[in-house]
């Protein structure tokens, strides 16, 4: 079975300070895997890497065996070009802490755009899309609200149709709720568990243990720009085998 | 009792303030000293020493063209000398005094353009660009003399002269005297078409309604060019537009003529 | 246009040229200065004064702001004196040019004040400071920091504005250098001069702005 | 002081102000509308990573507005033919005031920039955009809307600028009130009808703008 | 003994939507009352009354029994002056979800800004006062650090600290974790249970039940302008009497 995702030895520095210091992944097709850790070590970074909004400095990242971002020619590692990335980061969507909605677009119109200028669908074909997908996540009736009218929760679910809509392989969530009033909170963790039903593959940057404990098939502890522990969560979160994830678990349960 | 006179208290006020300009040679201008000189000045001075027989004791307040009668209806200045035409209308509004100059306008063309006199203009008909100082009547004024060539109307003196400087015009149309003053000061470069047209006199004006202000400074005027100060104003004249005055006739009065 | 004779000109003027830009100078500083102090008000009672006085305060500011200053110059100098206040030429377009100043220093005011959170009035309330030191230890030192590139922009445009108070015979450096060329007649010569003179004042004013934007901006 | 207001003379001339009112509408819209584009090239420009583009879009910005835009009149009407550069007086008036405008526009365009979230970009790319499309379909747009209200009053602003275009002898409305005045000498009059066709134009613009600032806000 | 805070019969309405629909609640003096409830109930509302930044239009509110706000003369209820509101409010103190620093000054000026405004305290006074209260929240290393300089945990004990140097009789919190990142919530509400221990009397509105659990001998439960109900923690969350607590306690478990 050939891997979804890949990455090898993923090194990462923002001038002098390493903050990937060799990173190892793997994720085959439907895998839902959730990523904790404390605030500064790497897990947004890691995100980022994936879909190359951020460059990195050694190692590798591999989406159904096609290396992302860097080529090797003649030697020299080098960046693919613009164009070859910017479809590239389509094999991945991505869910962000902020939601980054468009604000002049409606909702449905936030979903439409890169259906129409990447994907290049007719006006109505991306429409018909669109709003099965924002059926999916029950905000049919609100597609033409603007993201200023609506509430944040709404806002991340219009953002994670918006990511899904262009058919990915893979996607990515950063947080997606921890820019949510508490209430918010549950309304975008059910739609994330009802795509991880549906068998989406999902790399799921979180804080809710809870939630972590129950959708994820595997989970990623980071520490300092490494992956301290991972495994299943029922295991790891019972009987940590290190210490300092056995620290990070005692403090993020009073939540 | 009689109202009192601005006459009074300019006397009482030890000084006259005579409003006028300060960008129109030779009329009204500043010397390299930065002081206030010109034709119209020296009329200012004939007043002042007429009041207090000292042509210095003058306060002047220099204002733009657009500045002349608002300044003396509001009562900014007792009196205003600067190149000031007179008509009908301006006249429903102040006083004017007597004329001192008599004045036509001129074409000026660059010595070595393409157009070599008043004639060669005409002939050209619409071809022609002609600067002109901005008024609501320069359009006429310019097709009275050159009836088909285009009136560009400028907002000071000097861009006229430098319309017609930097071609983008083919003369000049401006009063005889300023002409003159400017081929003096730029000897060789300009010529003069020949002809002139459009009569106009120039007066000082004052405040309507104060009859003894305006005899008075009347009087002064008068006196200057028929009478004891004519001396004086016929140094001014050829000092400014290069003409000697003849003296006027011994004994029968102007008036007579 | 030969460099010589101008230069020439331009040493026997320098004494003259720079009377007329210290007095542009020292129009725009005094308008600037009166027309801020005054404009702080417009901005209070835009932002804070009952509605009557919002009306008020509305209706000036957008009536300043729409009339050409040549025109303000004129009401000041003309309008006041058939009312009985004699100003002379130099106080009259320092009023005319403060009171359009003051109508953009009170919008900008206006913006920058609404734009500060809420929740900073309320925590000032909250600690027991009145309105009026709420403003000061807390407002304002934010909306100044807010306000300041906008301010600049007003203050280059007091500079130019100042050009039109020849109108009314005020000597400042736009009529000095005009009654140099009627002299003259180096008209090119001596408008560039002046504009690079203008420029400097612009520029120093534009530096001044940058300098104090740095020097307070908040350190995050 | 016994001036009494008589509007004959300017109701005699009416049709010439309203004429000139005309142009200067002209003049500014053409105007402006290239110095939009203008502006926001160069915005782009001083927003880009690369000095090549930065410093010469920022030089531009900082010379033109420092430098009073009637040098920037004489100059490309008077200086720029003998360097073989000629245009009309219309166009020539229009190319300046577009690249005055231009250098205004850049600034405020350039805030406006700076006001976008950078998580729209990332977003965008994110959903497989190119950086041209994010540039064209949701930066640009977004901006807009940020700037709305700084557009407002600098178009203003530039509207009242075309009075300048009086000083090269074209017929705008501020060149017709001096015609009329110098004639007649109603100054007050005059300037009393212009000024009132000023405000209201600027009246009728800043109504035009809030509507279409309404039209666009982002619906919060 | 006399009651700390005495509210009757609260009514409070924006236009023509009635907020608060009658609340009343007593708290003595070392009391810590926990508001919980559903977005949208009333509970910010409430505490905005106590601190008179929003006006009310029925019922009185007594803090040791000196009315706030409003007093009635001659039969006619009618808003105190200004200066008198003012001096009232520094019977509480009250920390925002915003925290709301104030950003153009250091975390010792801040805190010093009550002190000798207001206080007319010395600056040297003032600043004893506040390196003290800046040190009980652990800030005493950042006192020159200005707010965006600071985390959210760090800028919301800040604000605490600037809250309390001004010594309420009442101090009241108003959701002050919910604008924080998971791993800043601690150090807050640690602060917190610090000074519960300390015995200030303080009212908290808050999310966190574990925390409501732990540090509240009284739990008010909000709901639709009214309250619901109210009691022991141990009780409440244990064995609700009302359906809607119930409810409310079942959606807020995955926290
Ligand atoms: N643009 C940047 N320049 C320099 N350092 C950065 C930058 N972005 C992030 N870092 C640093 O990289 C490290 C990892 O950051 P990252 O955002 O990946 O952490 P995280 O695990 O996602 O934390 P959090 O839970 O707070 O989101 C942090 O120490 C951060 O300070
Ligand atoms: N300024 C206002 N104008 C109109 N309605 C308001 C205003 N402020 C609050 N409300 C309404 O009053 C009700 C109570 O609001 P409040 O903020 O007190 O609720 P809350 O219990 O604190 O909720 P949350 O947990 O979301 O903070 C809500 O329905 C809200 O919509
Ligand atoms: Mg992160
Ligand atoms: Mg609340």
């Amino acid at each position: 079975m050939t891997k979804l995702l890949e990455i090898r030895d993923l090194h990462k520095r923002y001038g002098a300070t390493e903050v990937l210091k060799g990173v190892d992944c793997d994720m085959a097709k439907g895998d839902v895997v959730c990523v904790i850790g404390s605030s500064g070590s790497g897990k947004t970074t890691m995100l980022r890497c994936i879909n190359m909004l951020e460059e990195f400095q050694g190692g590798t990242i591999r989406i159904n065996d096609e290396e992302i971002g860097y080529e090797t020619v003649g030697g020299m590692r080098r960046r693919k070009r613009e164009r070859e990335i910017a479809r590239q980061r389509l094999l991945t969507g991505m869910a962000f802490q902020q939601f980054n909605l468009f604000p002049h677009l409606t909702a449905l119109d936030n979903v439409t755009l890169g259906l129409i200028k990447v994907k290049k669908l007719s006006r109505a074909e991306a429409r018909t899309i669109a709003e099965r997908w924002l059926e999916r996540v029950g905000l049919l009736a609100r597609k033409d609200h603007y993201p200023g009218q609506l509430s944040g929760g709404q806002q991340q679910r219009v953002a994670i149709a918006r990511a899904i809509a262009m058919n990915p392989l893979l996607m990515l969530f950063d947080e997606v709720t921890s820019a949510l009033d508490p209430e918010l909170v549950n309304e975008v963790l059910q739609v994330i568990k009802d795509l991880a039903r549906d068998g989406m593959s999902m790399l799921i940057v979180t804080h809710e243990m809870r939630f972590a404990y129950e959708v994820a098939n595997r989970v990623i502890f980071m520490n300092q720009g490494r992956i301290g522990e991972e495994g299943d969560p029922r295991e790891m979160f019972v009987t940590p085998k290190t210490e300092r994830l056995a620290e990070f678990l005692k403090t993020s349960t009073f939540r | 009792q009689p109202a009192k006179s601005k006459l009074d208290d300019v006397l009482s006020r030890g000084r006259l303030v005579l409003g006028t300009g300060s960008t129109n040679a030779p009329w009204h201008f500043k010397g390299a000293d930065g002081k206030l000189q010109g034709f119209d000045i020296d009329m200012g001075r004939v007043i002042a020493k007429a009041l207090f027989g000292d042509p210095e004791k003058i306060e002047f307040v220099t204002q733009s063209s657009d500045a002349r009668i608002p300044n003396i209806t509001t009562g900014k200045v007792d009196i205003t000398c600067q190149f000031m035409t007179v008509t009908g209308e301006r006249a429903q509004q102040v006083a004017f005094t007597i004329p001192y100059y008599r004045e036509g306008v001129g074409l000026m063309l660059k010595a070595n353009g393409s157009y070599a006199d008043y004639a060669a203009l005409k002939a050209a008909g619409s071809s022609v660009t002609i600067s002109v100082l901005q008024n609501v009547y320069a359009e006429s004024m310019v097709h009275a003399a050159l009836p088909q060539a285009k009136v560009d109307q400028y907002e000071s003196v000097d861009l006229i002269y430098q319309a017609l400087e930097s071609g983008r015009a083919d003369a000049a149309a401006t009063d005889q005297s300023s002409i003159a003053w400017f081929m003096t000061q730029n000897p060789g470069r300009y010529k003069d078409a020949g002809y002139g047209w459009n009569p106009q006199s120039y007066s000082c004006a004052v405040a309507r309604g104060d009859q003894d202000w305006l005899n008075f400074v009347n009087t002064a005027l008068h006196e200057a060019m028929t009478g004891v100060e004519f001396d004086f104003y016929a140094a001014s004249f050829k000092k400014w537009f290069g003409v000697d005055l003849a003296p006027p006739q011994i004994g029968i009065p102007v008036e007579f003529k | 246009m030969e460099l010589g004779p101008f230069l020439n000109e331009l040493w026997i003027v320098r004494y003259i040229l720079l009377e007329g830009l210290w007095r542009t100078v020292s129009i725009s500083l005094l308008a600037i200065v009166a027309g801020s102090l005054l404009g702080v008000l417009v901005g209070l009672a835009l932002t804070y004064g009952a509605l009557p006085l919002r009306w008020l305060m509305r209706g000036y500011t957008d009536f300043i702001r729409g009339t050409p200053v040549l025109v303000l110059v004129l009401a000041s100098y003309y309008m006041l004196s058939t009312i009985g206040l004699q100003l002379n030429p130099f106080e009259a377009g320092v009023l005319a040019l403060a009171v359009f100043c003051s109508s953009h220093v009170g919008e900008m005011l206006r913006g920058a004040l609404q734009a500060i959170p809420r929740g900073q009035t309320e925590a000032a309330k909250v600690i027991g400071l009145t309105f009026h030191q709420a403003f000061i230890y807390v407002l304002a030192p934010q909306a100044i920091r807010h306000v300041l590139p906008t301010w600049v922009n007003t203050a280059a445009e007091m500079v130019k504005a100042s050009t039109l108070l020849s109108i009314i015979g005020v000597g400042e450096l736009l009529l000095t250098t005009q009654e140099i060329i009627s002299r003259t007649f180096m008209s090119l010569p001596f408008y560039f001069f002046a504009g690079a003179l203008y420029f400097v004042v612009n520029y120093g004013i534009e530096r001044f702005g940058k300098y104090v934007e740095r020097r307070t901006t908040i350190p995050s | 002081m016994g001036y009494t207001l008589n509007f004959d003379a300017v109701w005699r001339s009416f049709d010439r102000l309203l004429a000139g009112l005309g142009l200067s509408l002209m003049l500014a819209i053409v105007a402006i509308a290239i110095g939009c584009v203008i502006g926001l090239v160069v915005a782009f420009a001083l927003r880009s990573p690369s000095g090549l583009l930065r410093r010469p879009a920022g030089l531009y910005v900082t010379v033109i507005r420092n430098t009073p835009i009637l040098v920037l009149v004489l100059f490309t009407y008077f200086a720029l033919p003998q360097l073989g550069v000629r245009l009309d007086k219309i166009n020539s008036f229009i190319a300046t005031l577009a690249i005055y405008s231009g250098a205004y526009l850049a600034e405020v365009f350039r805030a406006g920039l700076i006001a976008v979230p950078p998580g729209l970009r990332e977003a965008g790319l994110a959903i497989g955009l190119t950086e041209m499309q994010i540039r064209t379909s949701i930066t640009l747009p977004v901006m807009l809307r940020n700037v709305l209200p700084a557009l407002s009053s600098t178009f203003i602003s530039l509207f009242k600028d075309t009075s300048l275009a009086a000083a090269i002898a074209v017929p705008e409305l501020t060149f017709e009130a001096r015609k009329i005045n110098v004639e007649t000498f109603r100054v007050v009059e005059t300037w009393i009808v212009a000024s009132c066709l000023y405000v209201a134009t600027c009246t009728v613009l800043a109504a035009l703008m809030r509507r279409i600032e309404r039209r666009l806000a982002i619906l919060r």
